[in-house]
């Protein structure tokens, strides 16, 4: 529990956290959810917020507060599935390219800078617009893991070549490791506030990402998720009629997220950091 | 000589390696899917409630194919895609269907890429003179509640900001129009018609250039904090040099960069950035043609702008590098 | 021969905050110093004995986690005594290489990488000499470079195109620009090559003989020493243990230690084995009690463990810190 | 007992630059070298001069670009398994604090280097071979135990290091700049144990340093190395008390020695020499003081000269 008192010193992790919490509470509520997923017309349409229905109703006849806590689950999922699947091929990509070295370094890097110069968004839209109706939760995710590794392979790769010229790295291969382990048990401990950074961003992206592609109405658009609740509140004029609890639920919420996520990530991955590692443990 | 043949070539070719990938990736991801996207296109005919009998759909099919460029063999394709490539000739657009998306392109892509530009280099000089100072004085409280400010405003992605934006400034405060621009009008350079750009545009750089300067902040501010460390700025102030001097020749000079490369890299993302703010505020910019062209399904405009796009970017970073050795004479000077 | 900085009870620690627990690095402890005038003064120590911490306080450049906690270094300016950690920053700035100047360990990045070396001359010039237009001033760095014995084609080139033993001695050109009255050298050669370094040292002491200023070399090679200070003392876990001319350290060192660094290094010629001092060097956190060698000492007293021995002067202007060979023991054993 | 070390022409070529500039710097230019058994044989020679490259590829950790090495009569290219030869041969580093993972802790190397040589079987006898290599160094498993390197001094680190790789019982050891970051003080200790472990374990020990003191002190070969070229090797007294070649003569003309009656007064001329690489003929022409026209155009060939290999015109005739 000392690691999370010295975390809490910092107001970032505290704020970050603090939000985190409330929003998996809420990922937890919507388990609970009196209201079924999908159906419309299970209210009255059109209500401001009152004691009832705590963020009003919105025009499909639906409660928005329990709306949100579906969207927030299935934005998290999607974000989750994008986040780890691009942390694995990026470490991959990264730890081979930065280890070996040579020409499979050169193709891996071709590759990866190709992906990051040519605009994704565009090329994501492409293949969206022939998938329309097969974007489910996890098919959304695997396609947004497909294209947002290439920038952190970079990163990866550039901090394995740093290691490499380090010391220990000749110590290690005295010692008798393999490649395999030399890697692991070396460098991973070294390397994880980066992938744990990365991966916050990536999932911020990821988020950022579903919510344009449901604008497109390029998702199936009757799973409530972050996206698809801010598409139907613009068809619907929600702006224009003033039915502004409906449009702002989901504005607030993202930002709030994504607040939280970046704070915490931010502080986690500075008390990783190795010199502070270090530090504490001269310090002991 | 060395240099032009030790920078500048190998980037030329990196260049053209890259478009060449580029264009090649947009031509196989799609075809990837397995989906076709003639199919496609005629399921989402019927889905809008329009009948069609069935020799009317065979004849669509076989237009469309042609038009889409999908008969023959994938080499076939292949080739001819980049025959009309390089004639700029991507086809005809579906849902203004005889005109050709080139000319559609044409009348929309100057009002992208003014956006484009202005917002780009704005966010940029912006973030990093305010980073750099804010990470020179980081000890300093005003420096700490900015930095509080910027950490808020970063992770928002584009278009929750852009929403954001719109309600307060053109709902709430009504200072500014909603968007919807005139479409297509013609060009007469006088002080009125560049007022009324300006009015309509400012939201959308606006927004562009708060975003963008976030980030651009937050990596200029990280960077200063190292070169302050570094040996060069500690000798500098004991030798007693003015800290003006100090801050702009040592510190924002060797900062700044890395920031140029990491603009050059970071070009895609901001220019999906534009295109999805000219969404939101409908800005008559390739954007808002990719929104249209998207919702009804309109493959050819979609591969058009995707291509224009990978030009576009490919050349600015081409830009960018070039200019890179302005900055750094360890390049300049093996 | 007059003192030209006088060092009093100085105190410099670093405050560390690690974890919520206060940690101080005594880095320099209760030392008094009297640097003479015209002579190149030699300050030589292990790695972590303090000695860098000490010349940035003789530099007065103090910045967190460093704290001077007390004592006092004197300058002599205009026949005056003035302290100089009590001036406010302006004067400090004034006095930097007008009066007092710094030459840098050398390592690679001692210049800003993106500008010429003639940017960097001016940026210091400018700093100092008001009103002057920089041509006047480049043709004064440009006679300087000659004098020097260096090319002023140097001045139009980037730091990256010297080589290490060249950059060094821009560097000492730079530091000697406005005829300081002290030069305080850091560990100037250490990261040069032997040859590059005799070129370097050669250079110092031309500069010191035609200025007749002071220069205070810190360094750990004792060869160095002395090879080009004429007056030197040995620190040890952030004290001076042992003050004197170079002949008389090399000839007669009186403090163990100091006996010990000179019999430990190793002579061409020489293949008598040699033995290095016992135990490690201490921590400057929490320093042992009484005279800080005492745990590797082999000839400790008990005094040695409980009172900390001060710097006695005997007669010869020789001063150590060593209970055997101070007179007091004699009273109380 | 056959020669532990055989170098016969043993080049390192590096190509820097992009595409199509292709500089080429010779970083080793045709070394040969023998290292008998229980012998400490040294590689001196200023920063850039190849000595480390050339302990790299001993190593393996660097591929000759020609001329071979032979092991005992075999060579090392032929060793298929690259841990085989970690077996034979170990090194230590020079930087005490970078030689173990600031994260790990320094025992973990330890277990590392046993269990994955297969050296011992049970974990008791893993311990004994430990603490029985530690003591050989002047510590005690106890001072080490459970710590991180961040909680030892850099004397220890450096003894770890050594005992570490004393574990495979090497027959060769090569160690690159062992003590030029330790402290003074302690240099000697450090230094005095490579003379027991090669006069006890038979360990036939190539000490790479800039440090002619140290190497005088320690070594009975000495190799002096310069631009990647060897200018003279031989018994280290003959050498550098009777230096032969102008940049041996140089080099110890320039070591300050800690004795104020020997100051050096004779003033150099500082000759700003950088491409010195790529110079035709023998690479120290351009600031040897006994130069002579053939040294500007031919490579001077390797003469041996009463018991000592020089590389220098003035021997040829």
């Amino acid at each position: 529990m000392g690691i999370l008192k010295d975390l809490f010193k910092d107001y970032r992790f505290a704020v970050g956290f603090i939000l985190l919490c409330l929003l998996f509470f809420l990922v937890i509520a919507s388990f609970f959810s009196p209201y079924d997923l999908i159906k419309w017309l299970q209210v009255p349409r059109d209500k401001a917020p009152s004691r009832s229905h705590l963020l009003g109703t919105n025009s499909k006849g639906q409660d928005v507060f329990w709306e949100a806590t579906f969207a927030i689950r299935n934005s998290l999922i999607i974000a989750l599935i994008s986040g780890f699947i691009s942390r694995i091929i990026a470490i991959l990509v990264g730890f081979v390219a930065g280890y070996k070295g040579g020409i499979t370094d050169r193709i891996l890097m071709g590759i990866s800078d190709g992906l990051l110069v040519i605009p994704l968004f565009l090329v994501l839209v492409l293949v969206a617009m022939l998938l329309r109706e097969a974007l489910t939760l996890v098919n959304t995710g695997l396609l947004l893991a497909f294209f947002g590794w290439a920038w952190d392979a970079r990163t990866i790769r550039s901090q394995v070549l740093s290691l490499r010229e380090r010391e220990f790295t000749q110590t290690s291969l005295l010692s008798g490791n393999g490649t395999l382990s030399l890697v692991i048990k070396e460098y991973f401990p070294l390397t994880i506030p980066l992938i744990f950074s990365t991966l916050i961003n990536n999932i911020a992206w990821a988020i950022g990402m579903e919510i344009v592609l449901a604008i497109l109405g390029l998702v199936r658009l009757d799973i409530p998720t972050l996206g698809t609740t801010l598409q139907w509140a613009i068809t619907y004029q929600s702006m224009l009629l003033g039915h502004w609890w409906w449009i702002l639920t989901p504005v607030v919420l993202t930002i709030v997220l994504l607040v939280a996520l970046y704070g915490f990530s931010v502080s986690v991955s500075e008390y990783l950091d190795p010199r502070m590692r270090i530090q504490r443990i001269g310090a002991k | 000589m060395r240099f032009f043949r030790d920078y500048l070539i190998p980037r030329l070719i990196q260049y053209i390696v890259v478009i060449f990938c580029g264009i090649t990736a947009v031509f196989f991801i799609p075809r990837m899917t397995g989906q076709d996207p003639v199919l496609e296109i005629i399921a989402q005919i019927q889905s809008q409630g329009s009948q069609l009998d069935p020799t009317a759909v065979k004849s669509l099919m076989v237009t469309l194919k042609e038009l889409y460029g999908l008969e023959g063999t994938l080499f076939e394709q292949y080739i001819n895609m980049w025959k009309r490539v390089f004639t700029l000739d991507f086809g005809p657009s579906f849902f203004q269907f005889p005109t050709p998306v080139a000319d559609l392109l044409r009348t929309y892509l100057p009002w992208t890429i003014g956006l484009f530009v202005t917002s780009t280099l704005l966010a940029w000089a912006l973030g990093n003179i305010l980073g750099g100072i804010a990470g020179y004085f980081s000890h300093k409280n005003w420096s700490k509640i900015l930095d509080a400010i910027i950490m808020v405003i970063r992770p928002v992605p584009h278009y929750i900001f852009g929403v954001l934006v719109l309600i307060l400034f053109a709902f709430v405060w009504q200072l500014f129009p909603a968007g919807g621009m005139m479409l297509g009008r013609r060009m007469v350079v006088n002080f009125k018609f560049i007022l009324t750009i300006l009015r309509y545009s400012f939201l959308p750089a606006l927004t562009l250039v708060i975003l963008g300067g976030a980030s651009w902040f937050q990596q200029m501010k990280l960077l200063v904090q190292n070169v302050k460390r570094e040996d060069f700025v500690q000798y500098a102030q004991t030798g007693g040099v003015k800290e003006k001097l100090i801050i702009s020749r040592y510190v924002l000079r060797n900062a700044m960069l890395p920031q140029i490369t990491q603009l050059a890299l970071a070009l895609g993302q901001v220019f999906s950035g534009v295109l999805i703010v000219e969404m939101v505020f409908s800005y008559p910019g390739v954007g808002l043609l990719l929104y249209r062209g998207v919702t009804r399904g309109d493959y050819n405009l979609v591969m058009g702008i995707t291509i224009l796009s990978i030009l576009t970017i490919t050349t600015s970073v081409l830009i960018l590098d070039l200019f890179y050795p302005l900055f750094d004479p360890r390049i300049r000077h093996r | 021969m007059n003192a030209i900085i006088k060092v009093e009870q100085l105190q410099a620690f670093y405050i560390l905050e690690i974890l919520g627990k206060r940690k101080t690095v005594k880095a320099v402890n209760e030392v008094n110093l009297d640097i003479p005038e015209n002579e190149i003064y030699g300050i030589a120590g292990e790695s972590g004995c303090g000695k860098t911490t000490l010349l940035k306080a003789l530099f007065a450049f103090i910045e967190p986690p460093l704290q001077i906690c007390t004592g006092k270094v004197n300058y002599s300016l205009n026949g005056k005594f003035v302290n100089a950690l009590s001036l406010n920053g302006k004067e400090r700035r004034e006095l930097r290489w007008t009066y007092i100047s710094y030459i840098p360990q050398g390592s690679m990045s001692v210049f800003n990488p993106v500008k010429k070396m003639k940017v960097i001359y001016l940026d210091f010039l400018e700093s100092h000499l008001q009103g002057k237009a920089n041509r006047e001033l480049l043709t004064l760095a440009r006679q300087h470079l000659e004098e020097l014995g260096l090319s002023p084609q140097i001045l139009n080139a980037y730091p990256h195109q010297l080589s290490g033993g060249m950059r060094q001695r821009v560097a000492i050109a730079l530091s000697t620009l406005l005829k300081p009255r002290i030069i305080l050298a850091d560990e100037p050669t250490t990261a040069l090559d032997v040859v590059a370094q005799r070129a370097v040292l050669q250079l110092m002491r031309d500069i010191q003989h035609e200025l007749k200023n002071t220069i205070v070399l810190v360094t750990h090679d004792m060869g160095i020493h002395a090879n080009i200070t004429t007056r030197m003392a040995i620190m040890y876990a952030g004290r001076i243990v042992e003050e004197a001319s170079t002949q008389d350290i090399f000839s007669r060192p009186l403090h163990p230690y100091t006996q010990y660094l000179i019999q430990s290094l190793p002579r061409i010629g020489d293949k008598t084995t040699r033995s290095s001092v016992p135990g490690s060097p201490p921590s400057l956190i929490d320093p042992p009690p009484g005279c800080p060698f005492h745990p590797r000492c082999v000839q400790v007293l008990d005094l040695c463990t409980r009172e900390m021995p001060q710097l006695q002067d005997d007669e010869t202007n020789h001063k150590v810190a060593c209970w055997l060979r101070s007179d007091q023991n004699v009273r109380h054993p | 007992m056959s020669v532990t070390l055989k170098a016969q022409n043993l080049t390192k070529v590096f190509s820097l630059g992009g595409l199509f500039s292709r500089t080429k710097i010779i970083a080793v230019d045709r070394v040969s070298f023998v290292v008998q058994p229980a012998e400490i044989f040294t590689l001196a020679g200023e920063s850039g001069c190849g000595k480390t490259t050339t302990a790299r590829m001993i190593l393996g950790f660097e591929f000759p670009t020609s001329g071979e090495l032979l092991y005992h009569d075999e060579n090392i290219q032929e060793l298929k398994e690259k841990k085989e030869w970690f077996k034979k041969v170990q090194a230590v580093f020079q930087n005490p604090f970078e030689t173990f993972n600031p994260l790990r802790k320094v025992e973990s190397y330890f277990c590392e280097t046993i269990w994955n040589f297969h050296l011992v079987k049970t974990q008791k006898e893993a311990h004994d071979l430990i603490e029985e290599k530690l003591q050989a160094v002047g510590l005690s498993f106890s001072e080490i135990a459970g710590k991180y390197p961040g909680e030892l001094s850099g004397g220890q680190l450096q003894r770890s290091s050594i005992a570490r790789s004393l574990l495979t019982n090497p027959s060769l050891l090569i160690a690159d700049e062992p003590v030029s970051m330790v402290d003074a003080s302690l240099r000697m200790s450090i230094v005095n144990l490579f003379r027991e472990m090669s006069d006890s374990l038979g360990l036939s020990v190539i000490y790479i340093t800039h440090d002619l003191a140290t190497a005088y002190y320690i070594s009975d070969r000495i190799a002096i190395m310069f631009r990647g070229n060897m200018v003279e090797t031989g018994p280290v007294e003959a050498v550098l008390d009777k230096p032969k070649h102008p940049y041996t003569k140089l080099l110890i003309d320039s070591i300050p020695q800690p004795d104020p009656l020997k100051q050096q007064i004779t003033p150099i001329k500082f000759l700003e020499e950088r491409e010195e690489y790529l110079r035709k003929g023998c690479k120290f022409s351009g600031r040897c003081p006994e130069v002579m026209d053939i040294c500007k155009q031919k490579v001077p060939e390797d003469v041996s000269v009463d018991g000592e290999v020089v590389k220098c015109h003035l021997y040829q005739r």
